[in-house]
């Protein structure tokens, strides 16, 4: 039953991807951006990776978006067209 | 215009769905990756390291350049940052 | 193992053990970053000399990092070709290290100088590291030192369009990296090995396999814009544009590191009888060099920028040495190789002219050039001397190199390339010329003050247009070891 | 050779199809986006699906993760392939590295143009 | 930015947090060898305890907690442990970084530990003062 769980983790990832990118929010997009980082620290814990899944979790998760969020409170918000 | 972006990532799409079909099958355990050089890191890590976790083994022994030049990376990263906005 | 059989390891870590501790010497004793840098890349010169000496003598050395034998620990293995480029990039930069002290001092605000010269060092260390690796994954890792180093040196001068060609840069080199490592990983799940050498035996079985061939056009495309082959140079001209005089001349190495992996990539991953039979890639290469050629130097003559017009010269002559591994004989690959050196040399005298030229008057339009030559007559005499190179007039280095490349071309029976070679010199020509014209004949609209740069501006800019004349003369000294290097390449 | 694979055999790939889906998707953002720190979320997609490709490939069906305790290698368990990860772990900092520069100079940017969008930087230029 | 929160609790909960999470970083660090983790995780473990000290107390009590002169020399510790570490092999005969080949104790293999125990404190010393120092850099206001 473990196929499922993955198959569930990637479509949950593609549907976060597709949020990040439509997302004009630039900070909605940097925290669905944390989301998406999770997601796929579970997906490489669920294939065996826990050091990459650790690793992921706080630099993609954590870091990363940290990083995100300072820069867009520097910088503007919302994304003009 | 808006198709040349669509027709580049479907160009590169394209490539990467192809080069899928060439792979063995997912969690093989007769893949090439699987059977040529990771087998000794498997059995003798332990006992050429002293470390129980393989992936740590690798990571400082037997890739230790690579790490290496892992820490150069974010050492530089730091460095250029530094140099952009200043410390602090 | 005498201290020689570490020379590898020890021409990099040289360049950066420099770089680690620069940021504390620039912390206690500012004024001592430059001479700390043009130190540790002497040494680093001296090493790479003697490197190259004990290669000739003995034949490639084989690194084995960590003591493990290769498909298990990653190997660096000095060869011809990977010795040949140490000395050249320690060589060029070195020369760099010691026109920076002044020229720096207008360019880049005073706290972010020893970020100037521990980026710069990190630059010149992954190079060589780049250069010498013999495993797939740590040239990855040299890449990306070398990329995030480089992004960072074309803006630090903090300008606007600085800090946007180096995010643009940063963008399409960010891609160009995904693409190498996305290959890597397809390389890797074909053969399962990571080492190029243990690649090239293992690979040949399954040249048929969709995952190889996509591996090969990934890795193709993302080195190609590294090295900013023609329609994918997209970030070069900014880049060149707005950095400081300096940098381009350490990103005309940058550019020269990217064809070297992509000779490593066609003859020393894949074996050279599949990417010139089987699949016709240096065929296709060697067409996309010969458009780059001309497209390059068709826009290098419509610029009135003199560092936008140096840099679509700089793209031009980077396919030259693409068209050398395109050609694929031993001729045409120890001319593209011969060219590595005398368009580093060449376009590093061109810059550093440049350079001084905008450190006194601030100058960089072609038009304003008028009568400089009288005024400083020895940066404009080396920048005519490098001109004469570029276009390919003998007794310079620029002609042995072109000759070179047109003998290939014709003995391969390609004689259509030696045209694309000769049209290219006349372009090349127009633009120069023009330049020369301007300097020596034209009238100055105002009489302004202007004298010669400093001397440790003018030194390194009256060796690098000596070496164009002595490189022209003693063509020899670079052919001893890149003749054994061609060979080695193609397996004769 | 393509049309020879079966839809089992397809099905069996899912997790690299999906890391060619990311891979798509995050080039889409950086092409068409005209925000700089979009682009750089496109480009952060992009490498986490490169990285999803890596430990989907290390993956081995029943396995366990490359942990060995005291030194004993019990014979009847399968290990993943650790060299992947290894690799991840690399390309990982690297991905950080890359953002945090880029997003240093998006910061210096906005202090000089005002904007992040890259066609109004262009006009201001 | 970062000192949104005048919040008691946010405060408290920051204080009492940090030592935990360090702590945790410590464990990732030392016990890499038989866990999942390592010099690297720690690292950015241990940055996150300054980063949320940062976002809850204020940036300038955890500029306090890790002093730029102490920083500074952190940011090269760790590729300096791999060049002293590299050196002092190649000085007892082996390749660099070839850790079993120094002569220390009677066993190479406890010296091997140790080396790579030495790496991964190395490792993770200068990823923690760099992914601080380039918080602290974005975060702090006025760029020259």
């Amino acid at each position: 039953m473990i196929w499922l769980l993955n198959l569930a983790l990637l479509m949950l990832l593609v549907v976060t991807a597709i949020a990040v990118v439509v997302n004009k929010d630039l900070l909605a997009a940097a925290i669905t951006f944390s989301v998406y980082s999770f997601i796929m620290a579970m997906l490489y814990t669920q294939l065996n990776a826990p050091d990459v899944g650790l690793a992921e979790a706080a630099i993609g998760a954590g870091a990363t978006t940290v990083l995100f969020i300072i820069a867009i409170s520097k910088t503007a918000r919302r994304e003009e067209d | 215009m808006r198709l040349a972006p669509l027709m580049v990532v479907l160009i590169i799409g394209a490539t990467l769905a192809i080069a899928v079909a060439g792979m063995p099958a997912f969690g093989s355990s007769d893949a090439p990756a699987y059977t040529h050089v990771v087998p000794r890191y498997l059995e003798k890590g332990v006992e050429e390291t002293g470390v129980g976790n393989i992936v740590t083994a690798i990571v400082v022994y037997y890739r230790g350049y690579d790490t290496f030049g892992e820490v150069t990376v974010i050492f530089t990263a730091g460095i250029a940052v530094i140099a952009l906005l200043g410390r602090e | 193992m005498s201290i020689m059989f570490h020379l590898p390891i020890i021409v990099i870590l040289i360049p950066l053990t420099a770089a680690y501790l620069m940021p504390l010497v620039g912390y206690k004793w500012k004024r001592l970053c430059n001479s700390f840098a043009v130190v540790a890349l002497l040494l680093s010169f001296l090493g790479s000399i003697a490197l190259a000496r004990l290669v000739l003598t003995n034949g490639p050395i084989h690194y084995h990092m960590a003591g493990f034998k290769p498909p298990w620990g990653i190997e660096l293995v000095a060869d011809y070709l990977g010795a040949y480029m140490c000395v050249v990039i320690s060589f060029i930069t070195l020369l760099v290290a010691l026109y920076s002290k002044e020229y720096i001092t207008k360019e880049v605000p005073e706290p972010r100088r020893p970020q100037y010269y521990t980026l710069f060092l990190l630059l010149t260390g992954s190079m060589m590291g780049a250069s010498v690796t013999g495993d797939l994954f740590n040239l990855f890792v040299c890449f990306e030192i070398l990329s995030i180093s480089s992004y960072a040196l074309v803006s630090i001068s903090g300008e606007g369009k600085a800090l946007l060609a180096g995010y643009k840069y940063l963008l399409i080199g960010a891609i160009a990296s995904s693409f190498v490592l996305l290959g890597i990983g397809h390389l890797y799940i074909s053969a399962g090995t990571l080492n190029m050498a243990d690649m090239f035996v293992r690979l040949p079985p399954l040249y048929g396999s969709w995952t190889v061939l996509a591996a090969l056009a990934l890795l193709i495309v993302g080195f190609s814009i590294k090295t900013a082959l023609f329609p994918l140079h997209v970030w070069l001209p900014d880049a060149y544009t707005h950095a400081p005089c300096s940098v381009p001349v350490l990103s005309t190495l940058v550019i020269k590191v990217g064809a070297v992996a992509i000779i490593r990539l066609l003859f020393n991953i894949f074996q050279p009888s599949f990417v010139m039979e089987t699949i016709p890639m240096t065929a296709a290469l060697s067409w996309m060099a010969a458009i780059a050629i001309i497209v390059a130097s068709l826009f290098a003559i419509s610029q009135t920028d003199i560092k936008r017009m140096l840099a679509y010269s700089s793209v031009c002559h980077v396919a030259y040495v693409i068209l050398g591994i395109g050609i694929g004989t031993e001729l045409g690959l120890t001319g593209g190789m011969l060219h590595i050196l005398n368009h580093a040399v060449t376009k590093g005298c061109l810059f550093l002219c440049v350079g001084a030229i905008i450190y006194k008057t601030g100058i960089r339009n072609i038009r304003d050039f008028g009568g400089l030559g009288r005024k400083m007559p020895a940066t404009m005499g080396a920048f005519t001397l490098a001109a004469f190179s570029m276009v390919g007039i003998p007794p310079t280095n620029g002609f042995i190199s072109k000759f070179y490349l047109a003998l290939a071309a014709m003995t391969a029976g390609r004689g259509e390339l030696a045209v694309v070679i000769l049209l290219s010199s006349l372009l090349n020509a127009i633009y120069f010329i023009r330049i020369i014209n301007i300097t020596y004949f034209g009238i100055p609209e105002e009489e302004a003050e202007i004298d010669e740069a400093p001397l440790t501006m003018v030194y390194p800019i009256m060796m690098l247009a000596a070496c164009c004349l002595i490189l022209g003369f003693g063509a020899e000294l670079p052919l001893t070891i890149l003749r054994p290097a061609a060979q080695a390449l193609l397996g004769v | 050779m393509l049309e020879e694979i079966p839809l089992e055999f397809l099905l069996r790939h899912y997790n690299y199809w999906t890391s060619v889906v990311l891979v798509m998707i995050g080039l889409y953002t950086m092409i068409v986006k005209k925000n700089l720190i979009k682009k750089l979320m496109g480009l952060n997609l992009v490498e986490t699906a490169t990285f999803l490709f890596y430990i989907s490939m290390g993956d081995v069906e029943g396995g366990v993760a490359p942990i060995i305790a005291h030194g004993e290698h019990a014979t009847d368990v399968v290990y993943i392939n650790p060299l992947p990860s290894v690799l991840i772990l690399t390309a990982i900092v690297v991905a950080l590295s890359t953002t945090a520069l880029a997003l240093a100079l998006a910061i210096k940017i906005y202090e000089k143009y005002g904007t992040l969008n890259s066609e109004r930087i262009l006009e201001l230029m | 930015m970062p000192e949104l929160f005048e919040d008691v609790i946010v405060r408290t909960i920051a204080r009492l947090l940090t030592p935990f999470i360090q702590l945790f970083a410590l464990y990732v660090l030392m016990h890499g060898h038989a866990t999942p983790g390592g010099g690297f995780q720690a690292g950015v473990i241990m940055a996150a305890s300054f980063i949320l000290i940062a976002i809850a107390l204020g940036l300038q009590e955890a500029k306090d907690r890790v002093k730029q002169k102490v920083r500074l020399p952190m940011e090269s510790f760790g590729p300096l442990t791999f060049v002293v570490i590299g050196i002092i092999c190649i000085a007892c005969g082996g390749y660099y970084l070839q850790y079993t080949t120094v002569p220390l104790l009677p066993s190479l293999q406890a010296v091997g530990a140790i080396l790579i125990s030495a790496v991964e404190v190395g490792i993770g010393v200068t990823v923690m003062a760099m992914v601080t120092t380039i918080f602290f850099s974005m975060a702090g206001g006025k760029h020259a």
